[in-house]
């Protein structure tokens, strides 16, 4: 039972963090606002990841197999990104 | 030389092998004969022929192209075929090449057969998937070839934009969806020995005590399950841009051809390490079984593997270096690409030192394995030269580029792939077959790959531009040296497939361990029967144990 | 987790085969990361090269329709976790019920995606296709396709999605689906579903909101 | 161009006698690391044939030190070739500033070459001795390369952007020049020759080729004959940013940038105009994208270089 009413908070805060994502989009410009709109995605990504997909309940070797592509990404973007900063 | 020795190991050698044996009787091969039980099969040991097979004929069809272009290049002026028709025999022989022999040649083949062999499982986690793949990896083969042929792709197996999305006349988008599909293969089967590796390890095989050949495949199919979504998204996005005019790589959108080359090289460098990986993983088999010792140095090996296999993703833009890439990121690029060399090293100072005091035998395994070592080295260095920015800034894009990745790819994951054929072939057959002949092989395979590509370095450095159809007399003299010894080479290759076939018929039972080699799959029959291990075994000791004398002996 | 049921070839306890098939789903998302990873990375190109255009063009898009779909998936996900509750406990008609739900939240979220994309259509936002291209500038026309190819390839995830969930809602209403013996199915559709989310999660800042 | 077969490519220029010496040293090195592998294999598959009487005493099976050292020396030895060739490398991407300038169009599938003199050359490039020559290449198409084997030189041409290739000849001669780059059916015959000729010949070269002006003088052409000047002349209504003397000063950007108008600036403000506004002009100006073909806009982007302070007034 009382895994329902875990679910449903962690519901609750996915849709403020929404609400926040788009109130900071009014507020926010540039860099800033990438920041924070990325920022508030990784959490959000990170409560589903960790309460819905089960993160909680896995051990070590899953949690990095579920997480281990989405670190992998960083390389793609810090090179790609390198070169055109550079350029 | 010395007189040539006959097989090791000679169980029930009285029967000359017309008739089948007990052992055969309850083998995989005889578990039923119907085509329905090939083709709706689970068993990984039938996958992986039905692999063996489809990997053949590509690899046939491949060579055919090959064997086309350096005929044609005979004469300057390429008098066999049309500038058009040159491009697309490379493109040809390039991505059939690439995406369906060396990409799955060893992962999909002796993986397939030996990974749940040699960690004492009954099968792969997810045979269903297993099978699913052959489908997959066959319709998107059929398809790429029908494309290939009938349609006519003429960008190369790179398909730069913006010449294969906006310039090229060929079917472009239809091939980029048949190597889109074959991707889904890949990742499926990295995914099956990913999971197979870590869930179903034998009581008893840790880490440290798995075959270094295990080692390279779970190395390998890392790389496929991280790096071929990328391809399949890139591959997305050319065909979308030819459709509909996406402007993603499209300068005069603002887009920029080189976010192309960035992606595009994400994937393909890295599938360079999955076509060399599990070639490293064999010959470290073959060298210990050759030398009846523990692989020097075990855990640097295995390590070096997964090294490998990580740097491999940080080098991909030392393909760029005159593309009009950043000058800053050249360098690092370039930096990191040495890094590479260090595990490589590794690995070859390593085998070096295995022979080391052993008991070594010049079996056709092994001489595939010495082949695999040197030629791999030579590739290997000379790759080393091309990270070096300023030599790239002239070699690249010449034909010492493609000599420099044929020694790798052909004289290395090839050799390898034959090595591992006549090292397992009579635990997957149960026969043996003339040891002369696989020795005569090997080197032939040997002397006509140098004479095929150790020119082409020097027409490279002359400033011989790739995928030239037309090029300056000067060069004649080489290419011709470089087609005479493909002629030998094509013919090398195909010994093997002779006295292999006669062997399945013809041969000798093998017994269960022809080499006395060490290792879980050389514990069952040759050829194993259906579930592999009557009961699951238990490892209590560590890998390559084979027995160390401390007194001298004399032979 | 109690399995009753004999396991399947190549394992040796029920333990080992859900492990397997947890880590095997865990990868297979991995790979579908890896495959929007190359769109974001374009994205992010894009942003780099020319982030004032890359801002107008955002802001041409409807933000609110875009917060709503992601609410809408958000709740999705959670009738998802909920129906993966019933199932492990062995509910049948819970988890009927909840997939079933969760995968008509689903047919929403594409049902509005179409409706915006006509409105664009409309406002001459979409390259292609008939109504005059309003947009003003190459580069904001290369970032509506990368839009039309992100969600379009989003949507299509997310329409497998809804067929797997209606599929395992019916099998587990009807019994077919053995709870919570094979309780992993239910699973592994979920946490695919649960990816299908977290992948609009980036999206919709990275295409609607870059100011 | 000698016979059949030749084994060392010929050289005309310092860079590229730096770039053998180089090849030539690190070949050494990589000869050095191989060898002993090779050597090794084959002794010891000679002295430890199975059967064969031999001392097997103590075999080791590891030996983690050894196995550092021959990790990690090779590496700093690498490490050196590293700077050396890095440095080699950096050295084109610092044109001097005096060079001569040539502009060059590559297209499917022929190489244009305009001097700034105005001669243009088709599939033939002549440059004088002993004087920096800067090529400042654009593609029409496909990328392509202009690769010059004899100054171990190359560098691609993109569509969409300008891509530089400097050298300083020293050796008269005809060599090859050639397309590297894959760029479609014709690749393998998309070259030509590269002809290095003395100041003195080079000169003689310029007069027996016609032109009618300048490419300067070609660019204003254009610039009136477009209507560039319509707004960017002294006359306009429009509030257009002045360009006289505009080549190499920073420019101010709407939100603050500011970038140094360079030839790629230029160029992208004639085909691109949103993508850099300067700061405190309304962002009105459309695109030539269509207009221009890329010989054009480098004789636009030649005239506006040449552009001194208040030269559009007179």
């Amino acid at each position: 039972m009382q895994k329902t009413v875990s679910f449903v908070l962690v519901w609750f805060a996915l849709v403020l963090l929404l609400a926040a994502t788009v109130t900071a989009s009014f507020m926010l410009k540039g860099p800033a606002g990438l920041a924070v709109s990325l920022g508030i995605a990784f959490g959000k990504s990170g409560l589903i990841y960790w309460h819905y997909m089960h993160l909680n309940e896995e051990e070590g070797l899953q949690r990095i197999a579920a997480l281990g592509a989405g670190a992998w990404l960083l390389i793609l973007f810090a090179f790609v990104c390198a070169d055109y900063l550079t350029r | 030389m010395t007189a040539l020795q006959e097989w090791p190991d000679q169980a029930d050698r009285h029967d000359r092998g017309l008739s089948e044996t007990e052992t055969e009787r309850q083998s995989y091969l005889r578990a039923g004969y119907s085509l329905g039980s090939w083709f709706f099969t689970r068993d990984h040991k039938r996958i992986a022929i039905l692999y063996l097979f489809a990997i053949t004929a590509f690899f046939m069809i491949g060579g055919a192209a090959a064997a086309l272009m350096r005929l044609d290049l005979l004469t300057p002026a390429g008098d066999l075929l049309t500038n058009e028709g040159y491009n697309r025999a490379f493109t040809i022989h390039g991505v059939i090449m690439v995406w369906f022999f060396l990409i799955p040649s060893i992962p999909n083949t002796f993986g397939n057969f030996l990974v749940p062999l040699m960690i004492g499982a009954r099968d792969l986690a997810f045979p269903r998937l297993n099978l699913l793949s052959w489908y997959i990896f066959v319709l998107a083969g059929g398809f790429t070839l029908f494309v290939l042929i009938a349609g006519g792709v003429d960008t190369g197996w790179t398909f730069y934009t913006p010449l294969s999305s906006m310039f090229s006349h060929g079917n472009v988008v239809l091939a980029a969806v048949a190597v889109f599909i074959a991707g889904f293969s890949s990742i499926l089967t990295g995914l099956n020995f990913i999971v197979t590796v870590h869930k179903l390890r034998c009581p008893g095989m840790t880490w440290d005590r798995l075959p270094l050949f295990v080692w390279a495949i779970y190395a390998t199919s890392l790389i496929l399950v991280l790096a071929t979504p990328v391809l399949s998204i890139t591959l997305v996005l050319i065909a979308a841009e030819r459709l509909f005019g996406l402007g993603i790589f499209d300068p005069k959108l603002g887009g920029d051809p080189l976010l192309y080359q960035h992606l595009f090289w994400f994937y393909s460098h890295p599938a360079v390490y999955i076509m060399v990986l599990p070639a490293l993983g064999v010959v470290s088999e073959l060298v210990a079984a050759a030398a009846r010792k523990p692989v020097f140095g075990y855990k640097f090996v295995a390590g070096s593997s997964i090294a490998i296999a990580v740097i491999g993703f940080f080098v991909w833009g030392h393909h760029m270096f005159v593309a009009g890439q950043s000058m800053y990121a050249s360098a690092v690029f370039s930096f990191l690409s040495l890094a590479v060399a260090v595990p490589s090293g590794i690995k070859v100072y390593n085998w070096a030192a295995t022979l080391y005091k052993g008991h070594i035998s010049l079996d056709p395994p092994f001489l595939y394995g010495m082949t695999f070592i040197g030629l791999f080295v030579v590739g290997g260095l000379t790759g080393l030269m091309l990270a070096m920015l300023a030599v790239d800034v002239h070699v690249h894009d010449t034909y010492f580029v493609v000599a420099h990745f044929h020694y790798i790819m052909v004289g290395g994951t090839v050799s390898a792939f034959f090595g591992a054929l006549h090292y397992w072939w009579p635990k997957i057959v149960g026969r043996t077959y003339p040891l002369v002949w696989g020795r005569l092989a090997a080197i032939f395979i040997f002397l006509g790959f140098n004479l095929t590509f150790f020119p082409q370095f020097l027409l490279g450095y002359l400033g011989m531009p790739r995928r030239y159809h037309v090029y300056a007399p000067e060069f004649q003299m080489l290419h011709v040296l470089s087609s005479a010894g493909a002629s030998l080479l094509g013919l090398a290759y195909l010994m093997p497939l002779v006295y292999l076939t006669w062997s399945m018929r013809y041969g000798a039972p093998a017994g269960d361990n022809p080499w006395g080699a060490t290792g879980l799959e050389w514990t069952t029959p040759s050829p194993p029967p259906k579930h592999n291990f009557d009961e699951i075994p238990v490892v209590d000791r560590p890998p390559y144990d084979y027995e160390i004398e401390m007194e001298g002996e004399d032979g | 987790m109690v399995e009753t049921r004999p396991v399947a070839e190549p394992y040796r306890d029920a333990r080992q085969q859900r492990d397997a098939a947890m880590l095997g789903m865990y990868v297979f998302l991995g790979s579908e990361i890896m495959l929007f990873g190359g769109l974001f990375a374009v994205a992010a190109v894009m942003r780099l090269l020319h982030p004032a255009e890359v801002v107008e063009a955002s802001k041409a898009l409807h933000v609110w329709i875009g917060a709503i779909n992601t609410a809408v998936l958000l709740t999705s996900s959670l009738f998802v976790a909920l129906a993966v509750d019933c199932a492990k406990r062995g509910r049948r008609r819970g988890t009927g019920a909840w997939l079933f739900s969760a995968a008509s939240l689903g047919a929403v979220f594409l049902a509005i995606k179409v409706y915006e994309y006509s409105l664009e259509h409309a406002e001459g936002l979409l390259p292609g296709l008939g109504a005059p291209l309003k947009i003003s500038t190459p580069v904001q026309r290369a970032f509506m396709d990368l839009y039309l190819v992100a969600t379009g390839l989003h949507a299509l995830h997310l329409l497998i999605g809804i067929l797997l969930l209606l599929v395992i809602a019916i099998r587990a209403v009807s019994g077919r689906l053995l709870l919570p013996e094979r309780v992993i199915v239910p699973v592994a559709a979920g946490l695919y579903w649960h990816l299908v989310d977290v992948i609009w999660v980036f999206l919709y800042p990275v295409l609607y909101l870059a100011r | 161009m000698s016979g059949p077969l030749s084994l060392w490519p010929e050289q005309a220029s310092g860079y590229g006698g730096e770039i053998d010496l180089f090849v030539i040293a690190f070949t050494v090195l990589i000869v050095a690391l191989s060898a002993p592998v090779f050597v090794v294999i084959v002794l010891f598959a000679a002295k430890y044939r199975r059967g064969r009487p031999a001392d097997r005493e103590h075999p080791q099976d590891r030996n983690v030190w050894l196995e550092v050292s021959w990790s990690i020396i090779p590496f700093f030895a690498l490490i050196g070739f590293f700077v050396w060739s890095t440095d080699l490398f950096a050295r084109l991407y610092h044109p001097p500033k005096d060079a001569l300038e040539i502009d060059v169009v590559a297209r499917q599938w022929m190489w244009k070459f305009q001097h700034p003199e105005g001669q243009g050359e088709i599939n033939e490039l002549h440059v004088p001795t002993g004087e920096p020559v800067k090529l400042v290449m654009a593609s029409q198409d496909v990328i392509h390369s202009l690769y010059i084997p004899a100054l171990r030189l190359k560098q691609d041409v993109v569509p969409g952007r300008y891509t530089v290739l400097w050298f300083n000849a020293d050796k008269p001669g005809t060599y090859r020049l050639a397309c590297a780059e894959f760029c479609g059916t014709d690749h393998s015959v998309m070259g030509g020759s590269f002809v290095i000729q003395t100041p003195a010949e080079y000169a003689r070269w310029l007069q027996q080729s016609t032109v009618d002006c300048s490419l300067a003088a070609q660019g204003g052409a254009l610039f009136r004959g477009r209507g560039c000047s319509g707004c960017h002349g002294p006359a306009s209504t429009v509030k257009a940013p002045p360009l006289e003397g505009l080549f190499g000063k920073p420019v101010a950007l709407e939100g603050g940038a500011t970038i140094i108008a360079d030839e790629q600036y230029i160029r992208d403000s004639i085909l691109l105009p949103q993508k850099q506004v300067a700061a405190g002009y309304p962002a009105i100006m459309p695109t030539f994208e269509n207009v221009l073909s890329e010989e054009d806009v480098l004789k636009i982007v030649a005239y506006i270089k040449s552009l001194g302070p208040g030269d559009l007034t007179q």
